[in-house]
């Protein structure tokens, strides 16, 4: 057991706390992503090394080998001092690593550069209406016309397609092959004629998402990752990493700070709302689950730094456990409140900027979300467990 | 003996069923949460009688007991339908024809449904932010946080020590403000006094508490006919939407998950209906079964809701079905009128542990 | 809404109460149900209806019509006075229905009269090692040898083998029959050459069950019940009423009332447990669940005395949520004692004689005993809320 | 950085389990709760020097950490192992080697496991019962209930205040009767004082704390062991179990009950790794995360330990597995040196809150 980092990554910790003293001017405040200043410091951000950080200099990053401590500790000092880390979005987080991996060398050059500088930004167009867990029976049609793609049907979760100039998109080029083989991954543009964007209200009354419709859209040929029909494992290589992003251990440990705080200065007749021993045993119970996901966490961040340890079942746990425990962790929170709990919008008694209630629900929708808890347990048993799979139905005849 | 509802209740049931479902449509109700009115909900439902129901007859009411309330209750849930139902047609009625103070007249105007009467009891029941209520001289000051609904003509006051006023909607004194929540199927708002008139209407502690008592068993019933919904939703749903080539019916998790909400469900119709029955019919046991009908239909209401959501998958994360609306509601009633762990303290100080 | 149960039956609860008041000196204490005096209660019981009470007289039963009030009150009222309710056992409870539905009247006349009087004590057998919840795939074999039947194989949870005269038990007599259409239901004497029997220690430290084991057991023919092949539908006849009586409302009832009474007279650093609002509240919690079984039994019984109230749904789940509630209470109890929670057997410090442990883990036993939970939850989905069976997996080739 | 154990610790992991594995298998564990004797298990487990882990070199021990020690104590839960290593080996040495009286012979003969310390904390933790513990003048008189284990040589006794004594287990005044629990893989008893001997260890508090933390992550450390074992003998037993023509671990039911456990415990492996380490290297955590980890290892237990016992359907109700053994331990250590509600309510006053 060795906590520590090593002298050397004290030295670099002191310069991303230096690099964040001298420059928080310049970062932009609040969500504008598309805005000079957001790209102004992006740009800043990628030549000191403290985003895209591994992506090689060819292609607009810095060039670094990957270091995950050294990643972590600019995660960190960026969140402790709650200055912007850069630009998020799936064109970086998925796409470019999907590029790097299995793109051609034009589709690198063309494409990783204006994403990570903030000038091209993407939508998902992978979940459809009729295909949610099973991702594979997605029915959007891309048929070959010369030396277009022609693609129509319907996607939805398409988080940012209302701001994106150009979408990463799973369609069904190969309707005669098995599900999995008959998938190919388009890249294409927003601006295309034949899209159209339906915004979607979610539960917590925001349109965090959209559904996207695609009529006759024509796409060039050449705007394909991989071969056709290797869609399934292009999108796959990297599908995982999103998994273990929606619930990070470290955001429960500032929620249930959050929380601690509320109760302290929350009073319901007259006693503090952390003396009822009935919410303080919850709060307790609540808070040892997330040291058990904290310590689980150091325990995945550890076997990806000593070939040799395997932590894949903690890894494997992380989404299941993680959405659960938010979801919870929030619900507390409302019930201490009683009725003020309620509150949202702009609700003046709101709490928190009416977040418990937002987050209540937002991870009801992670439970649901980036892989249902129910296919988290079918992956948990199989994977993890060597549990065997259901048999197989086969398709039904029509 | 016979431990259900009689046919003239499943009548009563049948036809609000039917209004609701020909007047309160889904749409109907995003209207009223989009910032509509209830009035022609309420002025059907009064054409039914509803607002009736309780008032005694010599008040040109009905005279019926808390269950076929009750029964009103579920269905009122079960279509999530925006009014007044539980102050004007239920607790206000009781109280004020309970009240030694005399308020025949506006009783016969509650039972028409011209003049509403909204709750402001929040105070009295778990005081919060030093938000408070003093009468004297027969003005009151202070304010009421929660209070339903955001339309009453006038509003049943509690103070801290459960004694009960009517104050005018329409007093110079009393300023109201909308207080936004979840919930958008009903409103409640924020009442400000400011030496406004307050009419007595009881100093009984015990009338306060059958008040409450009956209001409590009301939500239960409300939350029974929402989370009802909510997993007859899921059952459908499910029976419909196909992955993996087979409808998510046949897989054992999602069938599991909709016994399991079943299997909690349904002793709470049974309870639902003693607590309201025991309101009038078995005394020594009303104030117990009311708390605890409470409490437990909060968490089994939160645990259908939460598990309905997820056998909807994405879609009952969306705004599409309006699944979220039921979510929400039960969410609210289980808040009102006290939360669970407070009214399960309750229930055990009424059996002398505290 | 009405609860009273009319005049006559107060009447008829005074007859059982002076009846009560009047023999209570007559009836056994505690376990022995083979001595005479426990036949002599049971004959007086008899006479009076107060147990066998709609067994028709030729078969020495009280020979009245249903009336399930009366049944409930009988019940209700040995109950209060913790008076010996009349004989048990799977003889009385099981077998004597099914022959009364599907017996030859041979049959009947020659079982039944012993049966209920004492005389003949029997034990089932129907499940086996292999044969759990997929209890149809029973392999115990009966062939047809001359005029007997040759019995070969062994039972699992026959729990009165020790002191049983006869087993009812089901065999597959055809072989070669789709598996729920191969069985047939045996009677035989547990003298018969062949039988050996173990007794089965359970978790509680008890030989409540035992494994029968059969080897060339000879059957006379004619102690069949039903066809060859029908023993399915035979044993079925009656299994669901089993399932009704294993966790029954009112001795939850009466537990959590013995738990409030140790809440308190059990105190921990000075203070009584009952005083503990994290404690008060999980009993409290109890309690209303207790409450809404209770109710929920109230509505399945006012089903069965008024002709088009449905309450399927409630009886259905009555076992899953029965066992549950009461392996819970038991466990609350436990947790409240802190070590003095885990006295068990001749541990001085004792509380409750050892109930709490023991029912504890016999509520586990029964969560999975007559009916998992999981098989319990198929139920409910498929017969309660209409979801379709799980694609059936045929029989692989051996 | 690393999170996790050293090579060292890996192979004390593995010459411990194979010790185990070959000498204790479930009969050795049945001998012992049918009345036999511990005596060569302890034997077995000195020889590999483990009483001798945590007492300093200078006293003959080998000076090795709270985590070493867990790593044992999981073995020693994984193979529900008679002996008394929670007193002897862990609790016992730490608490003599940091008294300030001077405990070295003893202490070279407790690292042999010639000398066998057990526990006796029950009434300074949450007395129940009036028993109590009271020392004057190097003489104590009271009752402890419920200490371990019932072979000692010694007990190392605490009373209400804290303060620490040794009494020794041949002294005349001093009684010793066996306490009965579920759990029959280890024993505890009932300790009768009549003006016995106490030889004061500490009257500092806080070495009173640290080694209740040190036991009660021991206590976690055997609850993690037994769980795992119990989960992969369920999901062992559900590969090979076969109903309805198919294994039961191809049923989505139980396939999800079994993806529940392993997600609950997988953490708690990395919990009580950090809590034995934090004991020792990171001291402004440790009180804390013991108290947590006692409690949360308490509630994933319970889970797993009902859950598993579910997916062996009757056979794990039965003694013919012998899966009620882990069962019993897991519910034991559930209890011992605190349940989760106490152990939580202290968690609380760490943090300030009371």
């Amino acid at each position: 057991m060795d906590l520590s980092f090593g002298p050397e990554y004290d030295d670099f910790r002191s310069d991303v706390v230096n690099f964040l003293d001298k420059n928080s001017d310049k970062a932009p405040k609040g969500g504008d992503m598309r805005g000079e200043q957001a790209k102004d410091w992006q740009k800043l951000l990628i030549e000191n090394g403290y985003t895209c950080r591994t992506i090689p200099k060819e292609y607009g990053g810095f060039g670094a080998e990957p270091d995950i401590i050294r990643s972590r500790i600019i995660g960190e000092e960026f969140s402790k001092s709650r200055i912007n880390p850069g630009l998020g979005g799936q064109g970086i987080s998925m796409l470019v690593p999907t590029l790097l991996e299995m793109g051609t060398e034009e589709q690198k050059q063309k494409f990783i550069r204006p994403t990570i500088h903030g000038d091209m930004i993407w939508c998902q167009g992978y979940s459809e209406p009729g295909a949610g867990s099973d991702l594979a029976s997605l029915t959007t049609a891309a048929v070959l016309d010369g030396d277009e793609w022609v693609v129509n049907g319907q996607k939805i979760w398409t988080s940012t397609a209302h701001l994106a100039d150009w979408i990463f998109c799973l369609v069904r080029s190969e309707p005669e092959a098995p599900k999995h083989k008959g998938i190919s991954f388009l890249l294409f543009e927003m601006t295309t004629p034949g899209i159209e964007i339906r915004p979607l209200v979610d539960m917590t009354g925001v349109a965090n998402f959209n559904e996207t419709f695609f009529t006759d859209v024509r796409v060039p040929k050449n705007q394909i990752v991989g071969e056709r029909g290797q869609g399934w494992q292009v999108a796959n290589a990297i599908l995982g990493h999103e998994r273990d992003t929606l619930a990070p251990p470290n955001t429960a440990q500032t929620r249930i700070n959050a929380l601690v705080e509320l109760m302290k200065t929350e009073t319901a007749g007259g006693e503090r709302l952390i003396d009822n021993p009935i919410y303080k045993d919850r709060l307790m119970k609540l808070q040892g689950r997330v040291l058990a996901m904290k310590y689980n966490d150091m325990r995945v961040l550890s076997s990806r730094l000593n070939p040799g340890q395997d932590a894949s079942l903690s890894r494997m746990i992380t989404k299941l456990q993680g959405t659960e425990l938010r979801h919870e962790l929030e619900g507390l929170a409302i019930d201490i409140m009683g009725e003020v709990g309620l509150s949202y919008d702009d609700n003046p008694h709101l709490r928190g900027a009416g977040s418990w209630q937002r987050e209540y629900m937002y991870y009801l929708g992670l439970i649901i979300g980036g892989g249902t808890s129910q296919i988290q347990k079918n992956i948990i048993s199989e994977r993890g467990l060597g549990m065997p799979r259901e048999p197989k139905i086969e398709k039904k005849a029509v | 003996m016979r431990f259900g509802l009689s046919e003239e209740q499943t009548l009563l049931k049948d036809n609000v069923n039917r209004f609701l479902e020909d007047n309160v449509p889904l749409d109907k109700v995003r209207e009223y949460a989009d910032g509509g009115s209830d009035s022609t909900i309420w002025q059907g439902l009064s054409d039914l009688g509803i607002p009736a129901l309780l008032t005694p007859e010599e008040f040109g009411g009905v005279g019926l007991k808390p269950l076929d309330a009750a029964i009103v209750a579920e269905s009122l849930g079960q279509h999530i339908a925006p009014g007044p139902f539980l102050g004007s047609a239920v607790m206000a009625p009781f109280a004020l024809s309970n009240s030694p103070e005399g308020f025949g007249e506006l009783l016969s105007k509650i039972a028409t449904g011209e003049h509403r009467v909204g709750i402001a009891f929040g105070e009295a029941i778990a005081r919060r932010n030093q938000a408070s209520v003093h009468v004297k001289d027969g003005k009151v000051d202070g304010t009421s946080l929660f209070a339903f609904d955001a339309e009453a003509d006038s509003y049943l006051v509690a103070d801290q020590n459960k004694n009960m006023f009517l104050v005018s909607a329409d007093d110079d004194g009393i300023s109201r403000s909308n207080l936004t929540t979840v919930d958008r199927t009903r409103r409640t708002v924020e009442l400000t006094y400011s030496s406004a008139s307050a009419k007595p209407v009881s100093t009984d502690s015990n009338l306060f508490d059958r008040t409450l008592d009956l209001g409590r068993v009301m939500l239960a019933a409300d939350t029974l006919g929402a989370a009802q919904s909510m997993l007859d939703q899921a059952v459908e749903y499910a029976k419909q939407r196909e992955q993996f080539n087979r409808p998510i019916a046949s897989f054992q998790a999602v069938k599991h998950m909709c016994a399991e909400m079943a299997a909690s469900l349904e002793p709470c119709r049974a309870m639902v209906w003693f607590a309201a029955h025991a309101l009038s019919d078995v005394p020594e046991e009303a104030r117990l079964t009311a708390c605890h009908t409470k409490a437990h239909l909060a968490e089994v209401g939160q645990f259908v809701s939460r598990t309905a959501t997820e056998v909807h998958g994405g879609m009952g994360f969306t705004d599409l079905l309006g699944l979220h609306y039921w979510f929400k509601r039960i969410g609210a009633n289980r808040q009102w009128l006290g939360a669970p762990e407070f009214v399960r303290s309750e229930a055990a100080i009424l059996q002398g542990v505290d």
